[in-house]
């Protein structure tokens, strides 16, 4: 049989990372192929080569039998080979239609364009409106313009790079029958992901990276997640340790917080109320973009426009405090963003503590070089971050170790308040599990944690308490025990109203409890 | 002491000092007379630094290997100019002109430091034993010139494009109009200012806006021909100015009223070569060949370059006079009383308008 | 095929290399003009790098040139490591010259000399309120501190013609455009008899330490350095942006005021309308080949003067036109830009396929 | 204005549109160059060097378009400079755009030194036959230079390359989210080159118009200003062809406005209105800024930002 796509010992090297080593794969006509790896594996370069957005250093790419040599996405596409990318490739000034003209070839025009994507999304029931400006869509939306604009070239082979992150679980259980139905069709997909249980009920066959190589190929519906996971980390994730929380006062109060969006392109906040006590984490779930970065913001005071009396820590207003009077107060935070926002990129890591530590600022606001040295190398030795010492720059450290060293900032300035957005995003097994046994710690210490995560298992495995934002809003909580992927997922889309007596009763008698 | 030295001998350098006096008449001796130049302007402004330059080049025609002249354009005014005109000194120049007003307190400051070595100031007011004055009667020009642009325009309106409101150019502005009023009383001349001496792009703007504004001949105290040329494309006339730029306008062209410095910076270097050289102000105009009308445009009819003869033989021989009353000013009273003549301390500080101009000048008030 | 890649690690030989190397290709450029130009090149060399440095007076000439560009540079530094681009020092510098001016006119023979630290300190305020403009605009209208800083320049430069061809005319000066010349107690002490050289090369120095501190050793320095790093990172920390705004934009006005100040308290003496000499244009030059550091700023205010002078010198010593001086200046930046790239990057040959 | 003669105002309007196509010409080239995501704040050097190009080929060959050809090559030429620094290596974009200032001005003066006392040959007068004759409309709109007119065709034109055409809307992406064009294969940098060489032939043609048509002559520094004019409408205008055009024309008026009260006799000092240009400009600078939605709306999301290819 000739294979619909083969990869022969493809090399990539990076300046500090070999991102695939060697790497082998095969592809049938019709297949639904998951490539698996946590993230660094290589899964993405991998990928990119494939589509011709990387050059390989070594290796061989056939496709359907025949030597190719793919040198740009427009070869890839012309040969048949179409990608949706796990950072979107739209623009966002731009209108739907215009982003996927930019996508196809100049054979066709802007008004074919548009009837043919008009045809495609009723066929796969991606509902998509050509004539949107992209940075009117939701998250769920742009992506279903990157699909169509993948299709509109009738791929014989489909890539689809982590698509469900960015999706609540219904709409991955929508997108996996648009994709059964095109394998059924004959084209091949090649699924990216690292999250076992989507692999397990789509595809046919999955090949699994570890640190660029490949460490097996199986059939994941013979698998159990134990299985891959060995195959994906080498071993199975360390259990976590876990007491009954020991509630303590309100720490962080939000009353009927609205908030309208500065960024023409944002999320305005509506109607939030939360309550976060002392020596519980409460986690908030939900697909990002729907508000989640400017609750947070408001939160931490890097936006301070909320209405007086909106947001109070231990009974004082602070809605309108900056975040260095917050974290005076005990309120500290983490943001998702690691490289540009929790730390300065071309500055040392002593230097980076200076930005939530004021420990070794003197009178007149004299630094204490020694001293914040000093600081530095302790929370690299503590938090077993590894680095070149306290100069070493931020930007110098993987994403995993700058987290640790980040997460080991805050926590050393022993918080009342925590807020934590993506704790483990881009981190390795080992290193997500060390992070959220210092989340259970810091609670058991009796700190009130707040958790925003994409990960729903993360969430379910850390929290006391779930809620969930959507579209600006911010559902009811439930405890963490109560929570189900189905019930969580369809709150994803805003629906907690329908069952919202039940569950606000539930969530308000566990608040009270 | 030093009076006793002799006055004779030693009015070669009548300010010179103990100290240094042996220095330059060994230098006289041995070599040439080094004589340096700073220009204010690029020596291909075409204006006012390419008319020194060209007296330059004169005098060491005339005198030969008597002399050696170096020169620097481009010096700022200010005190730029005074690490420029001591470097100057350094290199050996006995002798060295600065040709623009702003150089007058750095050179004096130099002057102060350096009684061997003979200063020559253009335009400004303040000297010292070792430093003098020097100027043109520009104004002699521009009379001239008014006399041409008042018989040949048809819309009786005059535009004057001026650089800066400064007396010097005030007062060619009002000799202007004078001029043009001898032949045609009913002349009015508008001004604009473009604040600058050399821009050509704002005095094409003020030139294109006289133009617009009804005046069809042209005159300019600025330093580029760029009036010239604007008349030049709107079909309209207009002079040059410091030096010959006919060129520039073949069929625009009137005629150009130019400073012929020759003469005097040849008249300087012999009072330093032969121990002359006394400070005190000089201000030479037609009668001494410094100051003439050129190329004048066969537009021009007969009888009006007739007229501009007899003007210029006037000022030679000193039996016309253009300041002479009565001169009536703006708000119709007399500043020149009948049959009195205006001195130069007058004509110094001049800063009205004669009736005839247009708008006010610029005071800040 | 070359190919730019990120170097782990910024390499610490090019840090110090570069500017060397920059000003090698400099020079080599400058060898290959005066060639040209049928000048013999060693004679053109020693006018730009010799003559300036060859005496005491060669020296004093060339501190008092050195002396606006490293203060105007220090200021633009912290403004550029902020990451504003206040382009318009030489509108600052003009409203410092005036204020210093404003002031140094109202002394009487009576007045003491502690008067040139008024003058000074007026200079200052006056640079800071030209540049307080700029802030103001940027802070609560959101407009780009590029343009308004730069024709916040061409304002300047008429208001300080109107007040000399104006209100502020020498009565016994002809009309012509100039102020009295100020009394001798306005002025900024000289440091050698017969030397033009003044206290400002002090002041010059003790900024050069002050800024330093400010960078480095001191919270509110660190923050304005993460406003213009990393942005997100100072929102993040809680650092205000419009603190560091207003700071950085005060400090680059008050120093270029104070060069302003000095400058018509020291050499000049007057108010005319030639104060402007692009000292605030050439100090951005000077701020980025010193690499916005205070220290390099004095290495880079010196060599930048040494072209200055250097021109003046070729031109009325060798004849070679002045225009040299701009090419040079510009062509050390160029070189110096391009060279800085690769103390981040480093080229690496790749076999195209 | 008082006492102004219906051809006066004719005249005006000739002298506005032609001051204002000096602008024009070169904002519209640095339209294009920002809306690819690059800011070169280099116009006023690229300008320079153009003007004495065009000035010197006009001296040697006597012909008109060889002088605009080779003062938009000299301006290509200068951007392509920028451009390779700015794209490839990554250099700071306001610093090497003040570089190219710095330097455009330094080697124009010295290149210009043999040109300062050359004077253009003859040319051919532009009149709109039959058009031109029309009273008021003729000498207000007909009596122009070829360049006045492109100047308006080249707005229009350029209005539609951007918002209809292909190539256009690849420009516009690679402006919003280079790294989006790239993931998507378009090659950002050559693009970025071919946007900023585009402006610098622009701004070039601008130079060029200064010293053969404008200012018939060549003397250094003869831009004045004029470049960061330039710079500025861009942001006036919100990267939009057509009002960079309608704000060119307003500071050409503006321009003409204060000789026009000077000529007058107004009873104000003349440095006051010299500034005006200059403050009508910052105060439509801070109208246009002050709707940060706009601007961010309008702005090439990637404008000064460097771009880091992946691979
Ligand atoms: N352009 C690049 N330059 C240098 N290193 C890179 C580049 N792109 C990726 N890498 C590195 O190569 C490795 C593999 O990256 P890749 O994006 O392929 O991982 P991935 O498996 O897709 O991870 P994730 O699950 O986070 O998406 C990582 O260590 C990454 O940091
Ligand atoms: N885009 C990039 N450009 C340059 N260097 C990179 C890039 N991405 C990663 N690196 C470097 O590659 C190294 C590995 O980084 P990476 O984030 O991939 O680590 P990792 O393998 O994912 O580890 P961790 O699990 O701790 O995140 C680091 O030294 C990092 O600085
Ligand atoms: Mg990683
Ligand atoms: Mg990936």
């Amino acid at each position: 049989m000739t294979w619909r796509l083969e990869l022969q010992h493809i090399t990539k090297q990076y300046p500090a990372v070999r991102a695939n080593d060697d790497v082998s794969l095969k592809v049938a006509p019709g297949e639904i192929h998951a490539v698996l790896g946590e993230n660094g594996a290589g899964k993405s370069t991998l990928m990119k080569i494939i589509f011709g957005a990387v050059k390989p250093d070594a290796g061989e790419i056939l496709f359907n039998g025949e030597r190719v040599h793919i040198k740009s996405p427009q070869e890839a596409r012309a040969l048949g080979i179409s990608m949706v990318f796990q950072h979107f490739s739209l623009f966002d000034t731009l209108t739907a239609a215009e982003n996927v003209w930019l996508g196809l070839d100049k054979s066709l025009s802007l008004a074919e364009v548009t009837e043919r994507i008009k045809k495609v999304s009723s066929e796969y029931g991606l509902e998509v409106d050509p004539q949107r400006h992209v940075h009117s869509l939701t998250v769920g939306e742009r992506q279903r313009i990157e699909i169509v604009r993948a299709l509109m070239t009738n791929p014989q082979v489909l890539i689809l790079d982590e698509p469900t992150s960015v999706l609540t679980p219904q709409a991955v259980e929508k997108l996996f029958v648009t994709l059964r139905q095109l394998a059924d069709k004959g084209c091949s997909i090649l699924y990216i992901s690292h999250k076992l249980d989507e692999i397990r009920a789509l595809c046919h066959r999955c090949t699994v990276l570890r640190g660029g190589k490949v460490t097996g190929e199986v059939d994941p519906r013979q698998e159990t997640n134990a299985s891959l996971s060995r195959l994906m980390i080498g071993a199975e994730p360390p259990a976590l340790e876990r007491h009954t929380p020991t509630l303590g006062e309100v720490a962080l109060h939000v009353r009927a917080l609205d908030l309208p969006r500065v960024d023409p392109f944002g999320v305005s906040l509506r109607g939030i109320d939360l309550q976060l006590r002392a020596g519980e984490i409460v986690g908030i779930a939900g697909v990002s973009g729907n508000g989640q970065q400017p609750f947070m913001a408001a939160l931490s005071g890097e936006d301070p426009r909320c209405a007086p009396g909106c947001v109070t820590l231990f009974g004082v207003d602070i809605s309108r405090a900056p975040p260095g009077v917050r974290r005076r107060m005990g309120l500290h935070s983490v943001p998702e963003e690691r490289l540009g926002r929790g730390a300065v990129p071309t500055m040392s890591l002593a230097q980076n503590t200076l930005l939530t530590r004021n420990d070794e600022v003197g009178v007149g606001g004299w630094l204490r070089l020694t001293g914040i040295q000093a600081m530095a190398s302790a929370l690299i030795e503590r938090y077993k971050v590894k680095a070149g010492g306290h100069p070493a720059l931020a930007r110098s450290l993987s994403g995993g170790n700058l987290q640790k060293f980040i997460m080991g900032r805050e926590i050393d300035a022993r918080p009342k308040v925590l807020l934590v957005s993506q704790p483990t995003w881009g981190v390795d097994v080992g290193a997500a599990a060390q992070i959220r046994g210092e989340l259970l710690k810091l609670r058991d210490a009796g700190c009130a944690v707040l958790v925003v995560s994409e990960e729903l298992d993360e969430l379910f495995e850390i929290c006391d308490r779930l809620m969930v934002m959507a579209q600006g809003r911010l559902s009811p909580s439930i405890p963490a025990a109560e929570a189900t992927i189905e019930r969580v997922g369809a709150w994803m889309s805003g629906l907690w109203d329908t069952d919202a007596a039940a569950a606000a009763k539930q969530g308000s008698a566990h608040v009270q409890a | 002491a030093l009076v006793g030295c002799g006055k004779k001998e030693e009015a070669a350098a009548p300010a010179a000092s103990e100290a240094s006096a042996a220095a330059p008449a060994a230098v006289a001796a041995s070599g040439p007379l080094k004589i340096a130049f700073a220009y204010i302007g690029p020596v291909g402004d075409a204006g006012w630094t390419y008319a020194h330059d060209r007296g330059r080049l004169e005098m060491e025609k005339e005198l030969g290997d008597k002399v050696k002249t170096t020169f620097v354009e481009k010096v700022p005014e200010g005190p730029e100019a005074e690490r420029v005109i001591r470097d100057l000194v350094g290199q050996g120049n006995t002798l060295i002109f600065g040709t623009t007003f702003g150089y007058m307190e750095p050179m004096l400051k130099v002057a102060a430091d350096n009684p061997n070595v003979k200063f020559e100031h253009g335009t400004g007011y303040k000297t010292a034993p070792n430093m003098r004055t020097y100027d043109a009667r520009t104004y002699e020009g521009a009379y001239m010139a008014g006399v041409i642009a008042g018989g040949i325009t048809k819309s009786n309106t005059l535009g004057v494009v001026g650089s800066i409101p400064i007396p010097e150019v005030i007062r060619n502005i009002n000799a202007f109009t004078l001029g043009a009023q001898s032949v045609n009383p009913k002349i009015k001349t508008k001004v604009v200012w473009v604040n600058a001496w050399f821009d050509p792009p704002k005095e094409t703007e003020g030139a294109q806006s006289l133009l617009n504004q009804g005046a069809d001949v042209l005159f300019q105290n600025t330093d580029s021909s760029a009036v010239l040329q604007a008349a030049e494309k709107a079909g309209k006339h207009a002079f040059g100015w410091d030096s010959d730029m006919s060129k520039f306008g073949p069929k625009s062209h009137l005629a150009s009223a130019v400073i012929n410095w020759g003469p005097y910076y040849t008249k300087a270097a012999k009072d330093a070569l032969e121990g002359t050289w006394q400070t005190g102000g000089v201000w030479w105009g037609v009668k001494e060949g410094a100051i003439d009308l050129v190329s004048i445009s066969d537009a021009v009819p007969g009888e009006l370059k007739a007229k501009v003869e007899t003007v210029k033989n006037g000022l030679k021989d000193g039996s016309f006079v253009i300041w002479k009353g009565p001169i009536v000013g703006q708000d119709g009273k007399e500043v020149v009383a009948k049959d009195t003549v205006a001195d130069d301390k007058f004509l110094g500080g001049i800063n009205f308008y004669v009736k005839g101009v247009e708008g006010s000048v610029p005071s800040g008030k | 095929m070359f190919k730019l890649e990120p170097r782990p690690a910024p390499s610490k030989v090019l840090t110090l290399a570069s500017p060397l190397i920059a000003l090698a290709i400099t020079v080599l450029v400058g060898i290959a003009l005066f060639m040209s130009l049928g000048k013999d090149p060693l004679a053109g060399l020693q006018m730009f790098f010799v003559e300036p440095l060859k005496s005491g007076y060669a020296l004093s000439e060339l501190s008092l040139k050195a002396t606006p560009l490293i203060l105007i540079a220090l200021g633009l530094s912290v403004c550029f490591r902020a990451n504003l681009w206040n382009i318009g020092a030489e509108g600052q510098f003009i409203l410092g010259a005036i204020f210093a001016g404003g002031v140094a006119m109202r002394a009487t023979p009576e007045t003491g000399h502690w008067i040139f630290v008024l003058v000074l300190l007026a200079g200052m305020v006056g640079g800071m309120l030209w540049a307080a403009i700029v802030a103001l605009l940027r802070d609560r209208f959101n407009a780009s501190e590029i343009l308004v800083s730069l024709m916040l320049v061409y304002v300047a430069e008429m208001l300080l013609s109107y007040l000399v061809y104006g209100p502020w005319k020498d009565p016994a000066g002809y009309n012509f455009p100039q102020t009295i010349t100020f009394l001798d107690a306005t002025r900024v002490p000289k440091l050698v008899q017969g030397f033009r050289l003044n206290v400002g090369v002090f002041i010059a120095l003790v900024a050069v330490v002050g800024f330093t501190i400010f960078l480095f050793r001191t919270f509110a320095g660190f923050q304005l350095q993460v406003g213009g790093l990393a942005p997100a990172a100072a929102r993040y920390a809680g650092f205000s942006s419009r603190k560091a705004l207003w700071t950085a934009l005060l400090l680059s006005g008050g120093m270029a005021g104070l060069a302003g100040a000095l400058d018509v308290a020291g050499p000049q003496g007057q108010l005319t309308p030639y104060v402007p000499l692009g000292y605030g244009f050439a100090a951005i030059i000077v701020a980025f080949v010193g690499r916005l550091h205070p220290v390099g700023i004095v290495f880079s205010a010196v060599l930048m003067s040494m072209f200055y002078i250097g021109g003046e010198l070729a031109q009325s010593r060798l004849g070679l036109p002045k225009a040299l001086t701009g090419v040079f200046q510009g062509l050390l930046l160029f070189a110096l830009l391009a060279c800085d790239t690769f103390i981040h990057q480093r080229l690496r040959w790749v076999a195209s396929k | 204005m008082t006492g102004l003669t219906a051809d006066s105002w004719a005249l005006l309007i000739a002298a506005t549109l032609n001051a204002g196509t000096v602008v024009a010409l070169a904002s519209l080239g640095l339209l294009i160059n920002e809306r690819s995501g690059v800011v070169n704040l280099g116009a006023e050097g690229m300008m320079l060097v153009a003007a004495i190009a065009g000035f010197a080929t006009v001296v040697h060959t006597g012909s008109d378009w060889a002088g605009f050809a080779a003062g938009a090559l000299a301006g290509a030429g200068m951007a392509a400079l920028f451009g390779v620094l700015v794209i490839w290596l990554n250099t700071n974009q306001y610093a090497t755009g003040l570089a190219l200032s710095l330097f455009g001005a330094g080697l124009s003066a010295f290149a210009g030194i043999k040109y300062t006392q050359e004077k253009l040959p003859e040319r051919p007068h532009f009149d709109i036959p039959v058009l031109s004759d029309i009273p008021f409309v003729g000498p207000a709109f007909f009596k122009h230079h070829p360049l006045v007119y492109i100047a308006i065709v080249l707005a229009i034109g350029m209005t539609w390359f951007l918002m209809r055409s292909r190539a256009g809307l690849v420009l516009r992406a690679v402006g919003e989210s280079p790294e989006s064009a790239h993931a998507l294969g378009y090659r950002v940098r050559p693009i970025r080159l071919a946007a900023v060489m585009a402006g610098g032939a622009l701004c070039g043609l601008a130079g060029a118009f200064i010293s053969l048509s404008y200012t018939p002559l060549w003397v250094e520094g003869m831009v004045a200003g004029k470049g960061w004019i330039a710079l500025a409408l861009t942001t006036f205008a919100t990267w939009r062809p057509a009002r960079v055009l309608l704000g060119a024309y307003l500071f050409g008026g503006v321009t003409m406005l204060q000789f026009q009260m000077q000529g007058q006799g107004i009873q104000i000092a003349s440095q006051w209105l010299t500034m005006l240009p200059y403050v009508a400009t910052i105060v439509v600078l801070v109208l246009i800024s002050r709707n940060p939605t706009w601007i961010r709306i309008n702005m090439p999301a990637s404008l000064g930002k460097p771009f880091h290819p992946g691979a």
